[in-house]
């Protein structure tokens, strides 16, 4: 079989980086092809120079047997290259059909607009891919994984020849991961080369032929899935042999830290109670738009409720805003780390600093410039933040990292209460480890974690407990034993009585 | 220009005779550098001060530095400023905005530079001459000139600018004149020196008064939006001007065509007081004295009789 | 009685029009009469105009605060072409020099605008800022800083003429204006809401990064929206001088934010990604209302102000209260 | 070497400033005299104080374009406050007049456009284009559109007068008013740079969900943030009050354009999230500069609006190429 696109040689630098360094892969016509790697390994960059977006320092694209040389996505597009990219892709303010026919908008004889058509056209792909969603809706009110099945939608209408998804699953559940596969499976059968990339390597066996393992920028393999197992691909990932990157360990349970009663929240959950102790890391499961986020957003104070109750330590609070949940430790570290997690274009010190700033400044609110230092020089090496210094602009820290940089702010602010949302989302094996272990260290020294997650592997891996909603309710509670893969998705899903 | 002056007389009246003998002594030679902060390089009235300045300064063999205060006291003062560095012997300002720039003049003044005003002044001791029109007087005019092309019982209207003094003081004369008479005036309004706005008032006040007989405007080019108002209406309510423009001119001169609504004008000289106050500046710096403390400046009025001779 | 509350909140506007009218005709009948009604209609041209063009660059997320200047510009300009060239020209040379010079300046300055923004990466105020100063210096350079007078009547056929007379109205009924206001804005509406360019400025305003990787060439469409832009403002320009038969070096100055008032009336977002040209003429109204209602019922000038103040400030929050209560 | 050129990608406004020194500098010697030096200093003063506020919202992601009106309305109210209560007033009163009703007056307009804002959601663009006409309005209608004068000498030291006089100057040599400015912008950039509050300003810019859920009460921050800049601008109005000897209602117009020109200039980011009230200053002396030197060279003043817009757009043009090459 001859492939349908290729690179040669393809190096790339970026102003003090070097993203890739020769990199020669083939992709076939019909066939799935995964690149895995650690964060940072360069999968997105090789991506975006097959996609115009970025134009290689040194190397060559080959389409059809064509030397290609594109220089924006406009011309991959029209050469029959669409990607759906890492960061989500939505224009907030246009329809989903608009979104679905972003830059092919079909027009009139008169050279108008075709906005029936596009309309029409739109709805039969959603419910050809059994999407429950309006063309005619406002991208922006959606939610991550309906935005992200958009993205898979403007990919199916596209005829293309060769397709690329860049993490698509990362904010999908398990239900509209099958939808995306069937949809996969069908572009193979109409003959598209597919690049895919993921983290999550249980996907590989389920629709991948082949997978190239990048590391630190160059090319360590290409192997068929079929040849090799999962931790094989580990090893030649991270360079060494991994054990269960879990850490799993035992904890032991201490006093009371967080109990909700009855927490209420009109059209968006209800009735919601449980506790959560010192020493155990609690596990929220449930499909996406269960409003695990919602409940966990009010609990902090950055919703209101409408009624219930919460104790911290045993006793009553009234929690209005986040100001308030700091000050009873909690801290939250939300599903979206580049929305609502950092200051980007801040430096490290500061994102670690914010929070704690009112209770460490000098008189007359002036800042401690020292204890700023010091704190974020330890913590950098406390947490393995891989960063030149302190003063580094968090835009250029890879997601591990930045993920790390959250968990020292909250530390440093001393919570005893963490809530954790899809914490690792994103993230490679490595650093994933390694957060792990922080996870556990924190806990050890009786913190109490609450991790929403909605990869079933590590919510089984890590969560001492399991509590699981669906559509706003908490429909159960499983103790580590009970916990597996049936027992979840069991409570998980929506049982016919309940629809 | 504006109608702060009338106070001056008394206060420096004086200065008249005041001698200088430092400046005396090194000047004398006719090269004299002298400044002048002028209200608006945007206004036509103040465009044709600067050029009577200029026109002057030249024949008289001075060194004139001509800038532009943008109506701005702010801006003058920092002009004021910026000539005392430069070393000018005297300045002339136009204090628009009644008390504009008093502390500059008298720093100024402090620093040894003689200061005088034009078109409108303040009331310190440290002017030694003023020469300008008086606005009230002007606006008095204008409102005989109402008198003149309305009858008992009509309506007439005042096309105002009173975020700027000199046209409150133009529209408060007409007002005084208009007071006693049988006469339905029509102002409040601000046309923000705008031609485009001044047409859409006139839009507006044509509308509620449909035969209006006569309007005021304080300022021309108040003048040329109401002209463009009546036209487009169909009114034969005649336009009177303020300031003495070119276009003013031509406007009343074509008595077939815009004449016919555009009749009058009231003038200031804005080339006379230019010049003047240059001629009293070179006096002073030369022999140390001005003709008197405060030189008026007639406003008069423009209409088809006399306008051939203004052309 | 559902859909009467969502239209009302979502046509927040077009109420408040309502009621001002309502307020002013009680206020002073004269406001109702159609004399009056024509008149608003032909004062509020020049601000359509101008906020028909800041929608797209303002749905760009961008600003043009240089319009009020390019009005200035323009109008001189076409009155110096016309008095140098043309200086006995019929109304359709007339009307050819208006609009040939408006299409020519707007293009001129609002390509070197969008030319600063998408290629220089000059932020949207800044650029147009410095252009503010630019045309405003150049209208008084050209202008010899002394409006440009002597035009022939055919020459304030545009924007002084009206079109119908009939006997109780012997100047006619319909402004000439106001018809080329409409057909300008017509077209500027239809572009931005029924073309694929229009799609494609929705897009670069909602988000840039994703309309370049939809393969949208995102400096084009910027300069091309700058241009547009730059187009109405000189549209506006025209109209004024010829309204006024001379151009005047001042005109239009501080004109830019009563047109963004208008377009933010009219429901565009000042950070992009949605608007409607149709919509901003309703808040032109608006402003064209307030201005000429207060004038009727002679209202202090000074007094004035702060009214237009409180009540666009009042419209923009009911708008608010009425989206957010739409969104629960 | 490398050092020296990454200093100047950073400070290329230090640069431009530079450059225009030594050009004007060389285009006419008085310009680097002492005596126009001071003055440069003393006519940045009312845009500094402008300038420095308005660092504030605009690293808020905002804008305060009211600051101009405000001070005029400032102006006037001091002036007022003056006349009515303290006609014999000496130095220390005055002082307390003008410093008082500066905190004042900015407090509660900076507070108004603040609570529409944070409270309201008003677009700071519109909330604070509606406090532009509001403020000019009240102070025209405070001062019956006339100036407030007749104020005594007392009331001038703080804009008129200077300190040091000696032989050669016997005016003094630094004048009060820009101890005046130095003190306040000092206080502000202190603020903004060494303190928590300064902090909660710059992450309510970069990401201010981030910061609610960091516990920083955003809305309050965005309060105080134009309760500040309000009055820094009303400084500036009783600082031209005193200057002036007397309140103009006209005072400041259009004042809010190069304010804000001047921050740009000195790196603040429009989109929010950075900028320093210490470079402001940079910014402000660069438009101070400008216009100073194009006067001693006599440049007509059509022309100054030409090059001035240039300029900003140079220097813009300038910073935005410098910080990119400094990224590469
Ligand atoms: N625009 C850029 N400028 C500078 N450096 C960049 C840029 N884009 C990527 N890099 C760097 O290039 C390297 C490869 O990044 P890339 O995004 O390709 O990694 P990745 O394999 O996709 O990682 P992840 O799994 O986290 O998505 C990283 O070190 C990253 O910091
Ligand atoms: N912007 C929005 N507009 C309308 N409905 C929304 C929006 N965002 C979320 N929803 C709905 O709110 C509910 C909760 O959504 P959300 O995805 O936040 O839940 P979750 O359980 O936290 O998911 P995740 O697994 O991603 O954490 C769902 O019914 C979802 O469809
Ligand atoms: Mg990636
Ligand atoms: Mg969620």
């Amino acid at each position: 079989m001859e492939p349908i696109l290729q690179v040669k040689h393809i190096s790339k630098v970026f102003p003090g980086v070097k993203a890739l360094t020769d990199v020669t892969a083939d992709f076939y016509p019909g066939e799935v092809h995964t690149l895995v790697g650690e964060n940072g390994a360069g999968k997105s960059t090789l991506i975006k120079i097959i996609s115009g977006v970025y134009t290689p320092t040194e190397g060559e694209v080959i389409l059809e047997g064509k030397k290609m040389d594109f220089h924006t996505p406009g011309q991959a597009i029209d050469a029959g290259i669409t990607v759906i990219h890492q960061e989500l892709s939505i224009a907030n303010h246009l329809s989903v059909a608009e979104n679905i026919f972003l830059g092919c908008e079909p027009k009139k004889k008169n050279g108008l607009l075709d906005r029936k058509k596009m309309e029409r056209d739109a709805q039969e792909v959603l419910d050809f891919m059994k999407v429950d969603l309006k063309a005619t809706a406002l991208a922006g009110r959606l939610n991550a994984a309906q935005q992200q099945m958009i993205e898979i939608a403007k990919v199916i209408t596209k005829n293309s020849k060769v397709v690329i998804m860049d993490e698509p699953t990362s904010s999908l559940s398990e239900k509209e991961i099958d939808a995306l596969f069937t949809q996969v499976k069908m572009l193979k059968e109409k003959n598209v080369a597919i690049i895919y990339i993921t983290h999550r390597l249980k996907e590989l066996t389920e629709i991948c032929e082949r997978v190239t393992v990048l590391r630190d920028g160059c090319k360590v393999d290409t192997m068929m899935v079929a040849d090799v197992t999962e931790k094989d691909i580990v090893a030649s990932m991270v360079g060494r042999e991994m054990g269960d990157y879990y850490n799993k360990e035992e904890h032991t349970r201490g006093r009371e830290m967080l109990r909700v009663e009855n927490l209420c929240q009109k059209g968006v959950f209800e009735n919601i109670s449980f506790t959560a102790y010192a020493g155990e890391i609690v596990g929220f499961s449930g499909l996406v738009g269960a409003g695990r986020t919602e409940v966990m957003e009010a609990i902090f104070g950055a919703t209101k409720i409408d009624s219930g109750k919460i104790f911290v330590e045993g006793k009553e609070v009234q929690i209005h805003n986040p100001r308030e949940a700091i000050a009873l430790n909690i801290g939250l570290v939300t599903e979206d780390r580049r929305r609502t997690g950092l200051l980007l274009k801040k430096k490290i010190k500061e994102n670690i600093a914010l929070p704690s700033l009112p209770n460490h400044c000098r008189k007359g609110g002036f800042l401690d410039d020292k204890w700023e230092t010091e704190v974020s020089e330890d913590y950098m090496k406390k947490l393995k933040i891989k960063a030149p210094n302190i003063h580094t602009i968090l835009n250029t820290l890879s997601g591990g990292n930045q993920q790390k940089v959250i968990l020292a702010k909250w530390l440093v602010a001393d919570s005893k209460i963490l809530i954790l949302d899809e914490p690792t989302r994103g993230i490679d094996v490595n650093a994933r480890s390694e957060f792990y272990t922080l996870m556990n260290e924190f806990v050890d020294n009786g913190g109490c974690i609450i991790m929403i997650s909605s990869e079933m592997p590590e919510i089984l891996g890590v969560a001492d407990r399991v509590i699981v909603m669906r559509e706003g309710k908490i429909s159960g509670e499983l103790t580590r034993e009970e916990a597996n893969e049936q027992s979840i998705i069991g409570l998980a899903s929506i049982t016919s009585d309940a629809s | 220009g504006c109608g702060g002056g009338n106070d001056s007389a008394d206060t420096s009246a004086d200065a008249e005779t005041t001698e200088k003998t430092e400046e005396s002594a090194d000047a004398g030679s006719g090269s004299h550098k002298c400044g002048f902060v002028v209200g608006s390089f945007e206004h036509v009235f103040y465009q044709t001060i600067r050029d009577g300045i200029e026109s002057k300064a030249k024949e008289l063999g001075m060194e004139a530095i001509v800038t532009d205060a943008e109506l701005d006291p702010n801006i003058a003062t920092n002009k004021v400023q910026d000539l005392t560095a430069q070393g000018c012997e005297a300045i002339a300002l136009s204090c628009n905005d009644a008390a504009g720039v008093k502390p500059a003049i008298e720093n100024a003044d402090a620093e040894g530079v003689a200061m005088f005003t034009f078109d409108c002044s303040t009331d310190s001791e440290a002017i030694n001459c003023f020469v300008g029109t008086d606005n009230y007087k002007g606006g008095q005019l204008g409102g005989q000139e109402l008198l003149k092309y309305s009858e008992d019982g009509d309506t007439v209207g005042i096309i105002c600018y009173p975020t700027a003094s000199s046209c409150l003081d133009r529209q408060n004369g007409a007002l005084d004149v208009l007071k006693d008479e049988d006469r339905t005036v029509v102002y409040d309004n601000d046309y923000q020196g705008d031609a485009n706005k001044a047409q859409e008032i006139m839009e507006n006040m044509l509308t509620a008064n449909p035969d209006m007989a006569a309007v005021f405007c304080v300022g021309d080019p108040a003048a040329t939006g109401a002209l463009a108002a009546i036209k487009a209406a169909g009114s034969d309510c005649k336009i009177i001007g303020f300031d003495g423009n070119p276009e003013a001119k031509e406007a009343i001169s074509d008595t077939e065509g815009n004449g016919k609504w555009w009749v009058s004008e009231i003038a200031q000289n804005p080339t006379l007081i230019g010049e003047t106050i240059v001629e009293q500046m070179q006096k002073y710096l030369d022999e140390g004295k001005v003709d008197a403390a405060e030189i008026p400046i007639d406003p008069y009025v423009i209409d088809a009789s006399n306008v051939a001779d203004e052309m | 009685m559902d859909k009467v509350k969502k239209w009302i909140s979502e046509n927040v506007v077009i109420v408040v029009l309502i009621l001002l009218c309502i307020g002013f005709g009680v206020g002073n009948p004269t406001f109702i009469t159609p004399q009056n009604i024509i008149n608003v209609l032909s004062q509020m041209c020049i601000n359509a105009l101008l906020a028909s063009g800041l929608v797209y660059v303002i749905i760009l997320g961008g600003i043009d605060i240089s319009v009020g200047s390019v009005v200035g510009l323009s109008g001189v300009c076409a009155a110096l072409v016309g008095l140098k060239f043309f200086p006995n020209m019929g109304i359709p040379t007339a009307l050819a020099v208006l609009i040939l010079t408006g299409l020519v300046m707007g293009a001129i300055i609002g390509g070197f605008n969008g030319l600063m923004i998408a290629k220089f990466k000059v932020v949207p105020m800044i650029a147009t800022l410095a252009m503010l100063s630019i045309a405003r210096g150049l209208a008084y350079i050209v202008s010899g800083g002394q409006p440009v007078y002597g035009l022939p009547n055919s020459f304030a056929f545009l924007g002084a003429n009206r079109l119908i007379k009939t006997e109780g109205m012997p100047n006619g009924i319909i402004p000439v204006g106001v018809i080329f206001t409409i057909i300008i804005v017509a077209i500027m509406h239809i572009i931005l809401s029924k073309t694929v360019f229009g799609r494609h400025v929705y897009a670069c305003g909602s988000n840039p990064n994703v309309a370049h990787l939809s393969g949208i060439n995102v400096p084009k469409v910027t300069l091309i929206c700058h241009m547009l832009c730059g187009i109405t403002a000189a549209m506006g320009g025209v109209l004024m001088a010829s309204k006024l038969q001379n151009g005047q070096p001042a005109g239009g100055d501080a004109y830019e934010m009563y047109a963004i008032a208008s377009t933010v009336l009219g429901g565009t977002s000042l950070t992009g990604g949605s608007g409607s040209v149709a919509r901003a003429m309703f808040g032109a109204a608006v402003i064209a209302v307030i201005n000429n209602g207060m004038n009727l019922m002679q209202i202090s000038s000074y007094w004035q102000k702060v009214v237009i103040g409180i009540i666009i400030l009042l419209a923009v929050i009911l708008d608010m209260a009425q989206q957010n209560k739409g969104k629960n």
